[in-house]
């Protein structure tokens, strides 16, 4: 591949997962408020555009024209820098996630993927997300407000506790696929069991797709793990004394993140882009165009996405929050063995 | 012409650089973690450019996202402010600086001079986590089940160290679970 | 291939019984004390005799050959046992009288409290005597030669708690010191000349080495210096002044250490270095002029001895005389074979004088016994038997040796010969003035009523409780007289195995056959003659006695009215303890209090180690300072410190 | 292409840094960065030098470096919160107890 083919292609699927994913997160805060409106008997969002549609747009509008406040006691450098660092890793971590196959354009494969496929994709989204670690945490701290800070405190601590748990459940995958490559392991989730069901890790690993699942969640802080924002208790957690855009930048941050961890439940257990159907050899067989063959598992790849985007905000709707206490019992002392149990005998099935 | 690899070190380099000399600088512990922290990126895409993926990795995750998020941790939890002037302090600054300027200067001219200039090149050693998990867990299998015996001990120790002294009832508390992160 | 004979076990099974006494005996009672000190030197005196009958089938001399001792260089020393003819006599004669003393301590000592610690003692001092005897080099020889010294020490001082005692003590120890001083010198002569203390390895040495006839040499100089060695031990001219004063000392221990054995642990050492002394004639000279005036020198002072056990003393030293005198002449088998009989009769002296102050609750002042025969007769028959062997009647043991003496000093000098027979007469004299003064006459003591009053009076036996409660003399139990009467039998007989020179015989193949060729070209008729002399002058002797001491007992004190300054001068004892003192101890108190004590000890070493603690804490006091608690000071030290380290590696580096 | 002595100079002056961190800083927690800093100095040459001899034990090295790293902060970490309960201070300067 010249040099100048992978550079435009670079920017390309950069500038197009950029836009994609910001619609997505903007469009993720209306399916919520319209979801758990539903779920609370209520209609959400209805004014702007059709069912609301426009409502995204309305608040992006809001929070650019909104007057940023800075409170006079802050650190300022960190107050500043502290949602910047949020989004900017945030955003980061989709940069190795694979939507699909390839495109073939004059003979050169392109990868539907932003960057090459990195030997140690997972590692790194791994690494990239324990980073953002500091958005949250130096909010609080620079705030110099004690709520901020005991939000930003919460935030630390339960995260990096639950990035271990998060980790074990992944380890099974990785050694089932016996890869870090998220391609490789996709393609490992290829094929059927008993002719119908598909070979995906989700039926290999139920335990640990639960295990992600539920440290996911803790580790994008939501509900019902939201103790650095709990509203009741801490006023608004780590974003108590941010307004405007910078609080507009948690918020992208956070629903980014739960698109990240969507996509990675999506790859990890339900076989990324792969159709549940066989449908791509029908197609092929009948001479679809190559455009549809390379779209098709992009599309599969993003209903799966929003399925679990769905459950996200199910839950929310659903689960009251956790004490702090009961929220550490939860990650020390359940998550964590069962994750490690779950790596155990996987690793024991695979050796035999 | 420079090598985009030489580019790319030369980056790296004055990145981590700068993070260190601004550990230095800077007086209040939170922003010298800071710029610990970009030393550290910047350390693991130097282990990229030399073919360590799985230690760049590593070195993210564990140095950047868990031992560093614990001295984050720590000066939040102890509210660390800036550090005050001594008289010690300014005796320690005329001498130290310059003599550890002396030092560096003196390292980097022996190195230079009387060292190899044979080339690494980009990715020599593909440092990845098969090889590095086979060498692990077969070598290095002695070493590393000490090492794992060691990280017991250090999180029981640190564990009673950090505990109040009459241990509260109940479940763990929350240093507990910052110190147990370590184990990742 | 040598059999084993285990010799290892003679001297070890003291051993064994001292540790068993030393350490259970305080609690055990006498009788448990007593049979593991008869049972260990008993099963000693008869491996003892086993070794003897097994020796006459295998070829002496024996090695035996126990561990490694020092190995230093080319110089090494081992614990090792030599076996010949020499240590087989001085063997049988340590064990044997050693065994028999130890019966006769039983009953002697019955009463006496620290009854274990004398017997534990006992012990250690045959471990130690047969260590010296049994040596196969110097180094074990003075292992025992400084082990008996510690003994007799420790036996001496047995009665510590009295003052008399305790410094007698530490004279024998301190005199002993300076002879072992000399000794100890002429070893370093060995090692430095001849690399090694081996007797065998030193003496082959020696032998190729041409008599130091003109002049004296290195052979000349470790024969007087080992004849220091000697003297101090077997208390001759000039160190003989701690022996009388050992009487402080139980009886029998008098008898085994002060008279049998360890006193002539000197005579064994020359008689075992006789290659050197017969290389070195004006040693063997000293040797010969020491013993022969030792021999009349102690003679003379026991004749006005009163106490019953310093006139044996003198004897025994007089007798130590004798045995030099034989050596001197080269005569050492004679010089041996009067070692043992006297080591029979004067044992038996002793035994049986002990036996007089047993009968008597403690009194040693013969001026109070007198008419004891009808009290005593055993013990009056056995010590007649033993004064008898002494003056050289024939045909008692004593005759036999010292007639042997006389005529090799003949051989050799007639002044040696003069001196000699001077001295026999002498001896004869005082011995049955002793034998007179105590069994004949009246009896002149008071008798004993009040228990220990009289005892407090008299005598070392101090602590004895009699328990006998009587008021006359009385004879002692058969355990004591069992003994008395079995050296009699032996002073009696012991003598005639030097008859014909069957004792010279067995002697030869240490001692060379040089001498006996000599005795073979002397007339018949002149040591037939010698003999008539001697015995003749022995006879007058008695008769002298016998007309001083009980026919006409007035008599005496006219004559030392005669003769008041002589007598008073041998009374005490020539005055020599005095001038020693004036001339040794006064001047060494005195350098050591003013000099020693006061500027070395206290200005020297005190001072300096005082001033360098001082010095040490001030310096602390200054750099504990740098001892800041100051970590960042700690770190910079660190950092100093490594980059010291480093600009080393980097010069090394750049210097390569 | 980049000699393996830029990599070690670079490891020497990050090395440096620590070094003079540690030296100068007051603060205990600073001091304890520097020492993080020195550590990942040397884990450059470590995974330099691994590269240049064609020997992955140097990555190993590192691995089981930032082990115990972790460790030692952990345990550090804890020391010095131990400390600040009773001295109320993390100026190393004020904690020197530890003298005559």
């Amino acid at each position: 591949m010249p040099l100048w083919l992978y550079i435009v292609s670079s920017v390309v699927k950069s500038a197009i997962v950029l836009g994609v994913l910001l619609t997505a997160v903007a469009y993720t805060v209306w399916l919520e408020r319209k979801v758990v409106g539903h779920m609370q008997n209520r209609w959400g969002p209805t004014r702007v555009g059709p069912f609301g549609l426009l409502q995204p747009a309305a608040d992006g509008l809001k929070f650019l024209f909104k007057e940023d406040l800075t409170p006079p006691h802050v650190y300022k450098p960190l107050y500043i820098a502290a949602p910047m660092i949020a989004v900017i890793f945030a955003l980061t971590s989709i940069a190795v996630i694979p939507f699909g196959t390839y495109i073939t354009i004059d003979g050169y494969n392109i990868p539907l993927q932003i960057t090459t496929d990195v030997n140690t994709a997972l590692l790194l989204i791994l690494g990239v997300t324990s980073i953002g670690v500091y958005g949250v945490a130096l909010a609080g701290w620079s705030s110099n407000n004690k709520y901020s800070l005991l939000g930003g405190l919460r935030a630390s601590a339960q995260m990096v506790s639950y990035e271990i748990s998060l980790g074990l459940s992944l380890v099974g995958v990785l050694i089932l696929a016996g890869s870090f490559s998220l391609r490789d392991i996709v393609n490992a989730q290829g094929g059927y069991f008993l002719g119908f069901i598909p070979r995906w890790n989700f039926f290999l690993q139920p335990i640990g797709f639960f295990c992600y699942l539920m440290a996911a969640y803790a580790e994008t802080n939501r509900i019902p793990f939201d103790l650095p924002e709990a509203e009741t208790e801490l006023v608004a957690g780590y974003h108590t004394e941010y307004s405007a855009m910078k609080f507009a930048m948690f918020f992208m941050a956070e629903y980014a993140n739960m698109i990240t961890v969507a996509c990675l439940a999506t790859l990890l257990f339900f076989g990324g882009w792969l159709s549940p159907f066989n449908e791509n050899v029908w197609l092929q067989a009948h001479g679809a165009p190559q455009v549809v063959l390379a779209l098709l598992p992009v599309l599969w790849f993003a209903a799966k996405v929003v399925v679990f985007l769905f459950i996200y905000i199910w839950v929310r709707g659903t689960l009251p929050r956790f004490r702090y206490d009961q929220l550490m019992a939860f990650g020390w002392k359940f998550l964590l063995p069962l994750a490690l149990v779950n790596l155990i005998a996987t690793a024991i099935a695979v050796a035999w | 012409m420079i090598s985009i690899h030489l580019a790319l070190f030369l980056i790296f380099g004055v990145v981590a650089v700068a993070g260190a000399v601004n550990l230095l600088a800077q007086r209040h512990p939170i922003n010298a973690a800071l710029s610990l922290i970009a030393v550290m990126a910047a350390l693991a895409g130097e282990y990229m450019l030399l073919g360590a993926e799985f230690l760049a990795a590593v070195q993210v995750i564990v140095y950047a996202g868990a031992i560093m998020v614990l001295f984050v941790f720590v000066i939040m939890l102890l509210n660390a402010g800036v550090e005050e002037r001594t008289e010690g302090s300014r005796v320690a600054i005329i001498f130290g600086i310059p003599g550890v300027l002396l030092g560096s200067i003196l390292v980097a001219w022996v190195i230079l001079r009387y060292s190899e200039t044979e080339a690494v090149p980009a990715g020599a050693l593909p440092g990845a986590p098969s090889t590095i998990g086979q060498l692990l867990f077969h070598e290095f299998l002695l070493p590393f089940e000490i090492t794992s015996i060691l990280i017991l001990i250090a999180i029981m120790g640190a564990v009673v160290l950090a505990s109040k002294p009459e241990p509260a009832a109940g479940g763990p508390s929350k240093k507990l679970a910052t110190e147990q992160k370590v184990n990742d | 291939m040598n059999p084993n004979l285990s010799l290892w076990l003679i001297p070890v099974l003291p051993l064994a019984g001292a540790a068993i006494n030393g350490f259970f005996g305080r609690k055990s009672s006498r009788t448990a004390v007593s049979t593991v000190a008869l049972v260990f030197s008993g099963t000693a005196f008869l491996w003892a005799l086993t070794v003897a009958w097994r020796a006459s089938s295998i070829p002496l001399p024996y090695q035996e050959y126990l561990a490694h001792w020092v190995r230093s260089g080319s110089f090494s020393v081992d614990f090792a046992f030599y076996l010949d003819q020499l240590s087989l006599v001085m063997l049988l004669v340590v064990t044997g009288v050693g065994f028999l003393i130890h019966i006769y301590s039983i009953g002697y000592m019955w009463e006496e409290p620290g009854y274990y610690r004398f017997f534990s003692y006992l012990n250690l001092f045959m471990f130690f005597m047969l260590t010296l005897v049994l040596a196969n080099n110097y180094l074990v020889m003075f292992i025992g030669w400084e082990g008996v010294g510690l003994a007799s020490y420790l036996l001496i001082g047995f009665w510590f708690t009295k003052d008399s005692a305790a410094s007698a003590g530490k004279k024998a120890f301190i005199v002993n010191r300076i002879g072992d001083f000399g000794f100890l010198i002429g070893l370093f002569l060995l090692i430095q000349h001849f690399g090694t203390l081996n007797f065998t390895q030193v003496f082959d040495q020696v032998k190729p080495l041409a008599v130091e006839s003109s002049g004296a040499g290195l052979l000349t100089a470790i024969g007087i210096l080992f004849m220091v060695g000697a003297c101090g031990k077997s208390a001759q001219i000039p160190l003989y002044v701690w022996l009388p004063d050992a009487m402080e000392g139980p009886t029998p221990v008098s008898a085994l250490i002060h008279a049998a054995t360890m006193v002539t642990a000197g005579v064994y050492m020359v008689s075992r270095s006789h290659v050197i002394f017969e290389k070195a004639p004006i040693a063997l000279a000293i040797v010969a002029i020491i013993g022969t005036l030792t021999a009349l020198f102690a003679a003379t002072i026991g004749v006005t001895q009163t106490d019953i056990k310093k006139v044996l003393a003198y004897s025994t030293v007089s007798q130590l005389g004798y045995m030099f005198m034989a050596c001197g002449v080269g005569a050492f088998s004679a010089g041996i074979f009067h070692l043992m009989t006297h080591a029979f009769f004067k044992g038996l002296l002793f035994l049986a004088a002990g036996s007089v102050i047993h009968a008597i609750g403690g009194e040693q002042d013969m001026r109070k016994m007198g008419g004891l025969r009808s009290y005593i007769p055993w013990t009056f028959l056995t010590m007649g038997i033993a004064t008898l062997a002494i003056s050289g009647i024939p045909p008692f043991a004593g005759f036999w040796s010292k007639d042997e003496i006389l005529y090799k000093a003949y051989q050799t000098s007639w002044i040696y010969w003069l001196i000699g027979v001077i001295t026999a007469f002498i001896t004869s004299f005082y011995m049955f003035r002793l034998l007179f003064m105590t069994f004949f006459g009246d009896y002149r003591g008071a008798h004993v009523d009040e228990h220990g009053q009289l005892h407090s009076v008299h005598g070392p036996d101090l602590h004895r409780d009699d328990a006998h409660g009587h008021g006359e003399p009385h004879e002692s139990p058969w355990v004591m007289l069992g003994p008395l009467v079995v050296l009699a039998l032996l002073s009696t007989i012991g003598g005639l195995v030097g008859i014909g020179n069957h004792f010279e015989h067995f002697l030869a193949p240490v001692f060379g056959s040089e001498y006996p060729q000599k005795i073979a070209e002397g007339s018949g008729v002149n040591e037939l003659l010698l003999m008539v002399i001697s015995v003749i002058l022995a006879l007058a002797g008695a008769t002298l006695a016998y007309v001083l001491y009980v026919s006409k007992p007035e008599l005496p004190e006219k004559i030392t009215d005669r003769m008041h300054g002589l007598y008073e001068a041998v009374l005490n004892k020539y005055y020599v303890d005095e001038f020693y003192a004036a001339l040794f101890v006064k001047p060494l108190i005195g350098v050591s209090t003013s000099v020693l004590w006061k500027g070395v000890d206290r200005k020297i070493i005190d001072d300096s180690i005082n001033d360098a603690a001082e010095g040490a804490r001030h310096v602390s006091d200054n750099v504990r300072h740098m001892q800041s608690g100051n970590l960042r000071s700690y770190a910079g030290w660190i950092a100093a410190g490594s980059a010291v380290v480093i600009a080393y590696m980097v010069w090394l580096g750049v210097g390569r | 292409m980049v000699p393996l002595s830029y990599y070690l100079v670079l490891s020497g002056i990050l090395f440096a840094c620590g070094v003079a961190g540690f030296l100068i800083k007051r603060n205990i927690i600073t001091i304890f960065m520097s020492i993080e800093l020195m550590l990942n100095g040397v884990n450059l040459s470590f995974v330099a030098f691994a590269a240049h001899w064609h020997a992955l034990a140097g990555q190993v090295f590192v691995f089981f470096v930032m082990v115990v790293a972790a460790a030692e902060s952990a345990v550090g970490l804890a020391i010095i919160i131990a400390v600040y309960r009773t001295r109320e201070t993390l100026n190393v300067d004020h904690v020197n107890l530890l003298k005559l």
